[in-house]
């Protein structure tokens, strides 16, 4: 179990072999890469704002993996979260997870990404051409993590 | 009491954090002190139902006492992931 | 859209930059990626022989693809199966998914894993110390193929 | 028409697919005939619900018809991933 909070960008590839290298008794590694998209309701996204709260974000993300491999038969996982200016097509967020069964790392996955959305401390400002505007929650987010009560 | 504020909460009073005296006992009673204080307060908590509160770093609510508490944070609903 | 049904390893993360290097309307990425397990009903697992039908194979994994795409809004996709004996650590498979939405990218690579488990033509040995056995197919992958229909 | 063999399958059969001259009107029919042949296929096929087939590389049942069709394949379940 581990997570980070940074400004620097990730490598999904060296992440999944730190891993996964060596072991022998891991079934299915299953990564999530969250990326920012160029557009947002028909608008333009040149870049985008990742404003956190230092302290609380790492509390977090520590009790959401900590969560996951209570529900889950985990043998590993991961959480990569940055924070700062992302140009569109930059990498926002990744998750794996490694276990001995598909169904669990699909679902560890699955979970985490969902508590993310909306009980982790971040909150997205969008770079129009001329202007920034607040990321709204959405209800469907909101929705998704219903499913794990 | 360490007081602090994200996002668009944060641009509207226009500091990110602040020593607030207050013998408020719960957060409401703290968000209705900060309102009386000034214009950029009222406006930031205008619509509550669009504001979570964190106590010493654990989401919490309204009616939750501030009792112990040294910091207290609100921000819009967050948008990670 | 593309597959492979190959001897050779391969490497994750250059999959995933060959799906959304240059591009920047991708949100999410989903990879799965499936591994030899050094142990079986208790058994100490060498390797597996992974034995599959030439041909066949490449229609049934395009054919997966082809539905996983037609059912979500995917933007690319890529699906490697190896086949041979492979050592215990080995990968066997991967998938990988891009979508504007993450519930998309999650579901269309669990609907492609579920498919590959009991639809395409494949057929493993494990290799323990003294002998061969052949891997029956379990009732739980065929129960998880009726979820999508 | 072509006949092949996989896993299981072929290693009792002996061979991983042989060319067979036959009249037989469905799978069922091929299967019966083949069993009559020889031992080691009446053993391959002595439980035909471990057995899957495929006609012309898709998947099908015994009660197809083998008008038209050039490659036949048994195999057990799959076991792919």
């Amino acid at each position: 179990m581990s997570i980070s909070v940074q400004v620097d960008d990730f490598d999904v590839g060296a992440e999944i072999n730190a891993l996964s290298d060596g072991r022998t008794d891991i079934g299915a590694v299953v990564t999530f890469t969250g990326l920012v998209r160029d557009m947002a309701g028909g608008e333009k996204i040149a870049d985008m704002e990742l404003e956190h709260y230092p302290g609380m974000t790492e509390k977090a993300l520590a009790n959401i993996e900590a969560e996951a491999n209570a529900r889950w038969d985990l043998q590993a996982s991961r959480i990569i979260h940055r924070y700062g200016t992302l140009a569109a097509g930059a990498q926002i967020v990744m998750v794996a997870t490694a276990s001995p069964h598909r169904a669990d790392a699909f679902e560890a996955a699955e979970f985490i990404m969902d508590f993310l959305k909306s009980r982790a401390p971040f909150w997205k400002k969008e770079g129009t051409a001329d202007s920034g505007k607040w990321v709204d929650a959405r209800d469907a987010d909101e929705d998704a993590l219903n499913r794990w009560s | 009491m360490q007081v602090l504020y994200f996002a668009w909460v944060r641009e509207r009073i226009g500091v990110p954090r602040e020593d607030v005296e207050t013998s408020a006992e719960t957060v409401a009673d703290l968000v209705n002190e900060l309102r009386g204080r000034e214009e950029r307060y009222d406006l930031a908590f205008s619509d509550m139902s669009a504001i979570r509160v964190a106590l010493d770093q654990e989401l919490s609510d309204l009616h939750t006492s501030l009792a112990g508490v040294r910091e207290v944070a609100f921000f819009p609903p967050m948008t990670g992931g």
